[in-house]
């Protein structure tokens, strides 16, 4: 019965990453059965209040822990610090807090995620050398005020400098699918001659897809991050080039374990908790 | 009859009535998209009147156009559907998951039209015999809608192999793509309801002033519940486009602001929110113009912020032109 | 043998504490024509929506044709054979004349489509039948004026075959010469063996055309008489329980001789055709009547004056001083008031309580530094009801709550609040009882005699007649001649309203 | 959608509008019913700390929904309540976080420039519908764009921070528990129900929303009447970019989104009528609270995201069905 309670805070239920990492997370809970588990998401990204809320009456709740990936890392930095005033462990995983907002308000939390710049530079390459230098590219970027957003344009950036890419375009779909779908429709009747496109997260990437077939268009060369179900087949019909993993099940099962050690005693995590990534590819 | 005198004030009245029966309003909305096409044209005149392009446009709206226009309907009938959205969602779960158990496209079409005709009639039950406005009984039940999606689905979307059905998406017939051929039937079979049959024009009664309609006769009850029922359809069929196209339903689907789009579209078209006005012509011109406004905004490439400070003006200046000279007429 | 093809008795209805409907009980024989009488708020249209099914009755019984009757809608009322035209307008006024004449039986193609053509063909055909042939049946309603569409809905009451034909108030929109269409109307369907009510507040027309009368006051019928075998004077006493003082309805000569308090000089509206505009003068004190058929253009004229709509050109002064009135605000700070011709359109908010309805256009005397002072609203509400002799359940609640005649008072003393140096006031009296017409009539004789203006628009021309120093007769947008008291007969009037160069007959409904 | 029942039940609006409590009893048993149910359910709701959660969540949407009565009472609707506040977020933002200026003179600054914001944009809404006849439907989603272009314009897409800790405290501060925000966002609702049941200004309103022409004719400004209800509207999201910034230490060009709806919807559940002419702030309130505790209650009782979703959407269906029977008993 006095288990510890953990608040697992996600983003858009509606990105297939999120609901899978549910699916882990719960699967998680199950398997250990030392912990209970409270997960909440948000209805669309850019829905900062409705996470701060659920941040709010996760300290209402009195949980011993949260594990929260904030849709903003500036404006998610003090609801955290009121919960780590509150006595609760949190782990902030997936997005990284911002640092600067973060030294403002004094607040020191470790940070659990994937290396995003070196993620999408993984991509970025994958992708340059498929088409060899000076191909027309553009990026489809994530939530300006996110920092892993922030990160994986800098990583593809990062890539056309290598490479010497032609960058046409850059816009942001806050990370969802039928945003893309209809930002890269038309950036892709304003540039008919663009040859690859790089996604910063599959959902876009899908949204992507759709628009290339409809436009029947298979000559151009799209990669995502986070390897979501739904893309597997894709990548092995050729609609995508490649997308990488990072795990999401695992981060927040990672994210998890952490803060429950913490929570059982152990010692304050500090700096950067590097999680896995991977680049996959048509096998 | 015959003299001058009285002849004056009918000339006046039958001149008034040829540019009714085009519709002042449609025509201001023409002068509106022509200016975008001109407007556009002029600044990517290279690709903006390429046949893909316009295909894209034409692609891009045909849902909306499908739910504008029967949202024209359920406006002129004194209503408001806000829960188009969520059925096109929950239409395209129930038709993957019907062909994903059955493999056949027409138990998919089946299924999406039943499920959002079912739809349509708890709206149309509520806000008939609950008598709950009808903004609050479909704001509630998108939110409903939209669970039922997510239970069903489990929250995961599913493909659909079924190629004939994922034709309805992508085929084409003389060269136009399948889901515009269905929003120029929807477009027809529509005109000829509101604007040619006797139904029709009860809606228009009905939505013009209720307490007159029932004093005339008219079975408000029954007519209110169908429009809703027909409103539910026609999201099953947008739903039924969108899962094509996709080759997958998803619960999330239709839920960025579709709706909202779509009663815009109408609004444009000229419907008013007290009921009783608004044409098919119109939402059609209403969802050009979104479509065209959308697809040009991004073809030029002007920075996201500046594409939004002139959709949002150019917005106003189409109903200005619209709305401004109905009244000054 | 006379057979009673509807019978009411003991029928009651309240809304809330009122007891609209109290005991009615009346027969109607087949064929008769049959008045129904009563002063305002006597219950006359609460009876007619109640067998119209447009709301259920408390208790009672009604028979139709030998059956037990309790109509559920509309719907039913018409499928038993009940036709009405309500007293309050009933039009869809976004549709054109013919979908409102055809709303109840569209006229459809073999593949089930509109048949517009045939549509308006059948518009045409009953307009024509009542003398409306200069009605475009394709114009929509919300272009016509009162009148013309009180006739369009009467012409669309003739539409379907019904047993009974019932109509409220359908002549106090209409001026002498509609109206007597409207009997030559009656008096052929009667012949075809249908049986029509008709409620009306013009005795003489009851005493023209019924063959009964049953009279209602205070929800209750208090007799029913056979025409043939009573007086006008008999009915009234009936109607308000005393005999009605008839030196009321005098003309009292009054000091006319004061200056100039509104005047206009060639002043023209959208509407008026003419290059030229209208001149006229109104003097403190006086009250001066505008005549004229239907259409004629007094109504668009009154609302330039007061800047309701916009003017073409033309000027228009107070107290000698030309003036520019941007919008009706400049008008009543110039000391104008403007009763409109349609209440529920342009006078009254229905929805908000008689109070408030009262204070509209004098805001300033019921609240302080822009605060509402609610005891003192409701205390003026009560003044006025008092004066005017207001019928309702309370001031506070809802306009609509009332019944015609006494909403019709209610916009009267919306403008009498502010106690105004010109009054104008279109068709002032529509709708209101005998004993009430008394009473305003009184007030606005009061009034002048305390030195306003009046100008009045009014169809009835025993009305202008009874109240009016001139009387300025208009024909199509013209002012084709002024009438002094000495020379006011009807005869004199109409045939200037009429026009002597031939070429009204189209103009007039 | 409501004129037909109208005609049959005539419901007479009270003046003064203690009343307009009674008449929103229907909602406010609703609410009650809510509250007692989450109360048994979980242990949580009733605890001090979750009130003072609730009454914080509610704020934003409260302040919008306020403005939002007006614009809907006159028979309109302001769609862009959510860019303007982000709009003003932004502009404020800016001010705030200027260089050289003492703390005090930095808030009044972003006070003044928010609330500004807000109103101009609302002064915009009211001036281009009321003047042209347009309808605000269009005109204010025309300013949805326009706002939110405005505020990434503003803003260059980047999320504005680092705010003066004064202010800040300002947003997290409690009196007795009772978030001060909060406590700002009563003192508007009860400002505008002073205003719309007391004042002349209110009346004619109420006025407008029933018959325009009546009010027209009877000599009053509607043009202007109308301007002010749209304004005060904008002035409210301004209020709320304010409180927005207090509370999140951000100011970010993509709040804000779909706030509108909410707004609305908290209007509606409290009984205002989309036609216009009908309804009361305090009714607003109780559709707020309504919308929060639901939103709180169904977090704590753990239920999934889309139960939630879902369960949301029949609380509302019932309430009004609830007050729909309310309306009808007490009328006879
Ligand atoms: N919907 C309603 N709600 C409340 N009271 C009503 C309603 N309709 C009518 N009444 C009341 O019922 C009584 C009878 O009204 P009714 O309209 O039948 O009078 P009437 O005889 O037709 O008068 P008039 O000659 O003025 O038209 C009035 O006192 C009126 O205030
Ligand atoms: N909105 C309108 N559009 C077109 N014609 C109109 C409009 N309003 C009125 N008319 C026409 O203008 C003429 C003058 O109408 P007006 O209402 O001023 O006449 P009136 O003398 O006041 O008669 P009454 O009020 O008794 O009908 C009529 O022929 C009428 O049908
Ligand atoms: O890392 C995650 C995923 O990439 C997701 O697709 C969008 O949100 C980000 O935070
Ligand atoms: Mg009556
Ligand atoms: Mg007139």
């Amino acid at each position: 019965e006095d288990k510890p309670v953990v608040g697992l805070v996600m983003k858009s239920l509606a990105n297939e990453f999120f609901q899978n990492m549910l699916e882990g997370a719960e699967a998680h809970a199950a398997e250990r059965g030392d912990y209970e588990l409270r997960a909440v998401g948000m209805q669309n990204e850019t829905d900062f209040e409705s996470q701060i809320n659920a941040v709010e009456n996760f300290i209402t709740q009195g949980v011993d822990a949260i594990v929260i990936a904030p849709a903003d890392s500036k404006a998610m930095v003090r609801p955290i610090k009121k919960a780590i005033a509150a006595g609760i462990t949190v782990v902030n995983f997936d997005v990284s807090l911002d640092a600067d907002a973060k030294k403002e308000q004094g607040l020191e939390l470790a940070f659990v995620g994937p290396d995003n710049r070196g993620g999408a530079k993984m991509a970025g390459d994958a992708l340059a050398q498929a088409l060899g230098e000076g191909a027309k590219v553009v990026i489809i970027e994530g939530n300006p005020g996110a920092d892993n957003a922030t990160q994986r344009r800098l990583g593809f950036e990062d890539s056309v400098a290598e490479y010497k890419l032609d960058l046409l375009d850059s816009r942001t779909a806050h990370w969802e699918t039928e945003e893309a779908n209809q930002v890269f429709s038309t950036m892709l009747t304003a540039h008919p001659d663009l040859q690859g496109v790089m996604a910063a997260n599959d959902s876009m990437a899908i949204g992507v897809v759709k628009a290339l077939e409809n436009a029947g268009r298979d000559d151009i060369l799209v990669v995502g991050f986070d390897n979501v179900p739904a893309v597997g087949p894709m990548i092995e019909d050729g609609r995508m080039l490649a997308t990488v993993d990072q795990f999401g099940q695992k981060m927040a099962a990672d994210a998890i374990d952490l803060a429950l050690e913490v929570v059982a005693g152990g010692p304050e995590l500090e700096g950067w908790v590097k999680t896995n990534i991977e680049l996959v590819t048509k096998k | 009859m015959t003299d001058h005198t009285t002849n004056t004030p009918n000339e006046g009245i039958s001149m008034h009535r040829v540019i009714e029966r085009i519709g002042i309003h449609n025509i201001s909305l023409l002068v509106a998209l022509v200016g975008l096409l001109v407007i556009f044209g002029v600044l990517r005149g290279d690709v903006f009147f390429s046949t893909r392009n316009l295909l894209n446009i034409g692609m891009g709206v045909a849902i909306l156009g499908v739910l504008a226009i029967s949202q024209t309907g359920v406006i002129v009938s004194g209503g408001l559907d806000i829960s188009v959205g969520s059925i096109v969602g929950l239409t395209t779960v129930a038709t993957a998951m019907t062909i994903q158990a059955t493999d056949m496209a027409g138990l998919g079409l089946l299924a999406g039209i039943v499920i959002g005709g079912l739809a349509g009639l708890v709206n149309g039950l509520l806000i008939t015999y609950g008598r709950i406005n009808a903004v609050i009984v479909t704001l509630g039940t998108m939110a409903i809608f939209r669970g039922v999606a997510f239970i069903l689905s489990n929250g995961q979307s599913i493909s659909i192999f079924n190629d004939s059905f994922r034709w309805i998406g992508t085929g084409r017939i003389l060269g136009l793509p399948a889901p515009i051929w269905v929003l120029i039937a929807v477009a027809i079979g529509f005109y000829t309801f509101m604007h040619k049959s006797i139904v029709g024009r009860n809606y228009y009664a009905i939505g013009g002033n209720p307490i007159v309609a029932r004093l005339s006769g008219l079975k408000i009850p029954n007519y209110r519940v169908a429009i809703y029922v027909v409103s539910g359809v026609m999201a099953g069929v947008g739903g039924i486009l969108l899962a094509a196209r996709t080759g997958s339903g998803q619960p999330i689907s239709g839920s960025d602001g579709l709706e909202l789009e779509a009663i815009t579209a109408a609004f444009l078209g000229g419907c008013a929110m007290q009921g009783g006005r608004g044409t098919v012509v119109g939402a059609l011109l209403g969802v050009a113009i979104i479509g065209v406004l959308n697809n040009g905004m991004i073809l030029t490439a002007v920075p996201t912020f500046y594409q939004m400070l002139a959709k949002g003006t150019l917005l106003i200046l189409a109903v200005f032109l619209a709305e401004y000279r109905l009244n000054k007429n | 043998m006379p057979q009673n093809i509807l019978t009411v008795s003991e029928l009651k209805k309240h809304f809330g504490g009122v007891r609209a409907l109290d005991g009615v009980s009346f027969s109607l024989t087949r064929g008769e024509t049959h008045a129904l009488v009563g002063e305002n708020g006597a219950g006359k249209s609460t009876l007619i929506k109640t067998l119209s099914g447009a709301f259920p009755f408390d208790s009672g019984d009604i028979v139709l044709d030998d059956a037990p009757y309790r109509p559920d809608s509309p719907h039913e009322a018409k499928a038993r054979g009940l036709q009405v035209v309500h007293q309050e307008f009933n039009l869809l006024n976004h549709l054109s004349v013919a979908e409102n004449i055809s709303i109840e039986a569209m006229p459809r193609t073999r593949f089930g489509i509109l048949d517009r053509a045939e549509m308006n063909r059948r518009a045409r055909a009953a307009l024509d039948a009542i003398g409306l042939g200069d009605i475009d049946v394709r114009a929509t309603v919300q272009s016509l004026g009162i009148a013309h569409r009180q006739l369009v809905e009467i012409a669309r009451a003739l539409q379907s075959d019904s047993s009974i034909l019932i109509l409220d108030e359908p002549t106090a929109t209409l001026t002498e010469r509609e109206t007597k269409r409207l009997f030559d109307i009656v008096a052929d369907i009667k012949s075809r063996g249908v049986t029509v009510v008709f409620v009306t507040h013009h005795l003489n027309e009851v005493f023209a055309i019924c063959d009964r009368v049953t009279i209602f006051r205070n929800g209750k019928t208090i007799a029913t008489e056979v025409i043939a075998e009573t007086t006008p004077a008999a009915v009234v006493r009936h109607m308000v329980g005393r005999e009605l003082a008839t030196e009321r309805n005098t003309y009292q000569n009054r000091d006319i001789s004061g200056k100039c308090a509104l005047s206009t000089h060639n002043l023209k509206v959208a509407s008026n055709p003419h290059p030229e505009g209208l001149d006229i003068a109104v003097h403190y004190g006086e009250i001066v009547g505008i005549a004229g058929l239907v259409g004629a253009g007094r109504t668009e004229f009154l609302r330039g004056i007061f800047a309701a709509d916009p003017i073409v050109s033309g000027h228009l002064a107070r107290n000698g001083t030309p003036m520019v009135f941007r919008s009706p605000r400049d008008a009543i700070s110039a000391g104008i008031a403007f009763v409109t011709e349609d209440r529920k359109e342009e006078g009254l908010i229905l929805d908000m309580p008689i109070s408030a309805n009262v204070s509209l256009a004098n805001m300033a005397s019921v609240s302080g530094h822009g605060l509402m002072r609610f005891g003192l609203e409701r205390q003026r509400a009560e003044d006025h009801r008092a004066k005017l002799q207001i019928k309702c359940g309370s001031v506070s609640d809802a306009a609509s709550s009332m019944s015609g005649g006494n909403q019709q008072k209610v916009v009267l003393a919306k403008w009498l609040a502010r106690t105004p140096e010109v009054l104008i006031l279109d068709e002032p009296t529509r709708g209101v009882d005998v004993g009430a017409k008394a009473e305003i009539y009184g007030i606005l004789r009061k009034l002048a005699q305390e030195g306003a203006g009046l100008l009045i628009v009014s169809s009835e021309l025993p009305e202008l007649m009874t109240l009016c120093d001139r009387i300025l007769v208009m024909a199509n947008h013209r002012i084709v001649g002024s009438v002094s008291r000495d020379d006011f007969t009807e005869e004199h009037i109409l045939k200037l309203a009429y026009g002597q160069n031939g070429t009204e007959e189209g103009t007039i409904a | 959608m409501t004129t037909e029942t109208r005609m049959l039940s005539a419901p007479s609006r009270r003046a003064v509008s203690v009343r307009a409590i009674i008449n929103n009893a229907g909602i406010g048993l609703a609410l009650l019913a809510l509250i007692l149910f989450f109360s048994l359910a979980s242990e949580f709701f009733l605890t001090a700390n979750n009130i003072t959660n609730i009454l914080t969540q509610i704020t934003i949407n409260l302040i919008l929904a306020v403005g939002m009565t007006f614009v809907i009472l006159i028979g309109g609707i302001d769609l862009s309540v959510g860019s303007v506040m982000a709009f003003a977020a932004v502009v404020a933002g800016k001010a705030i976080t200027l260089p050289g200026l003492g703390v005090v003179e930095l808030i009044a600054l972003a006070c003044v420039a928010g609330l500004l914001t807000g109103l101009i944009s609302g002064l915009l809404n009211g001036v281009i519908s009321a003047y042209w006849g347009l309808p605000s439907f269009i005109i204010t989603l025309g300013m949805l764009n326009i706002a939110r272009g405005a505020a990434l314009h503003v803003s260059d897409a980047q999320t504005i921070y680092s705010f003066p800790f004064a202010f800040e405290e300002f947003g997290s501060a409690l009196i007795y528990g009772v978030p001060v925000v909060f406590l700002v966002a009563l003192l508007i609702t009860l400002l505008a129900w002073f205003v719309l049941n007391w004042t002349v200004f209110g009346r004619l309103l109420y006025g407008i929303g029933n018959n325009e022409e009546a009010v027209r004719l009877a000599g009053h400004h509607v043009f202007w009447l109308k301007v002010a209800a749209f304004t005060i509207c904008g002035f409210t999201a301004g209020i709320a970019a304010i409180i927005y910034m207090a509370r999140l230490s951000i100011s970010s060009p993509i709040a804000g989104i779909g706030f509108e709806l909410n707004a609305i919807a908290a209007v509606i559940i409290g009984g205002t009528s989309l036609a216009g002419g009908r309804g009361s702030v305090i009714g607003t309130l109780l559709g707020a609270f309504i919308i929060g505790v639901l939103a709180n209650g169904l977090i704590l009782i753990g239920l999934n995201d889309f139960m939630r979703q879902m369960i949301t959407g029949v609380v509302i269906i019932v309430a009004v069905i609830l007050d729909h029977y309310r309306a009808k008993y007490s009328a006879t």
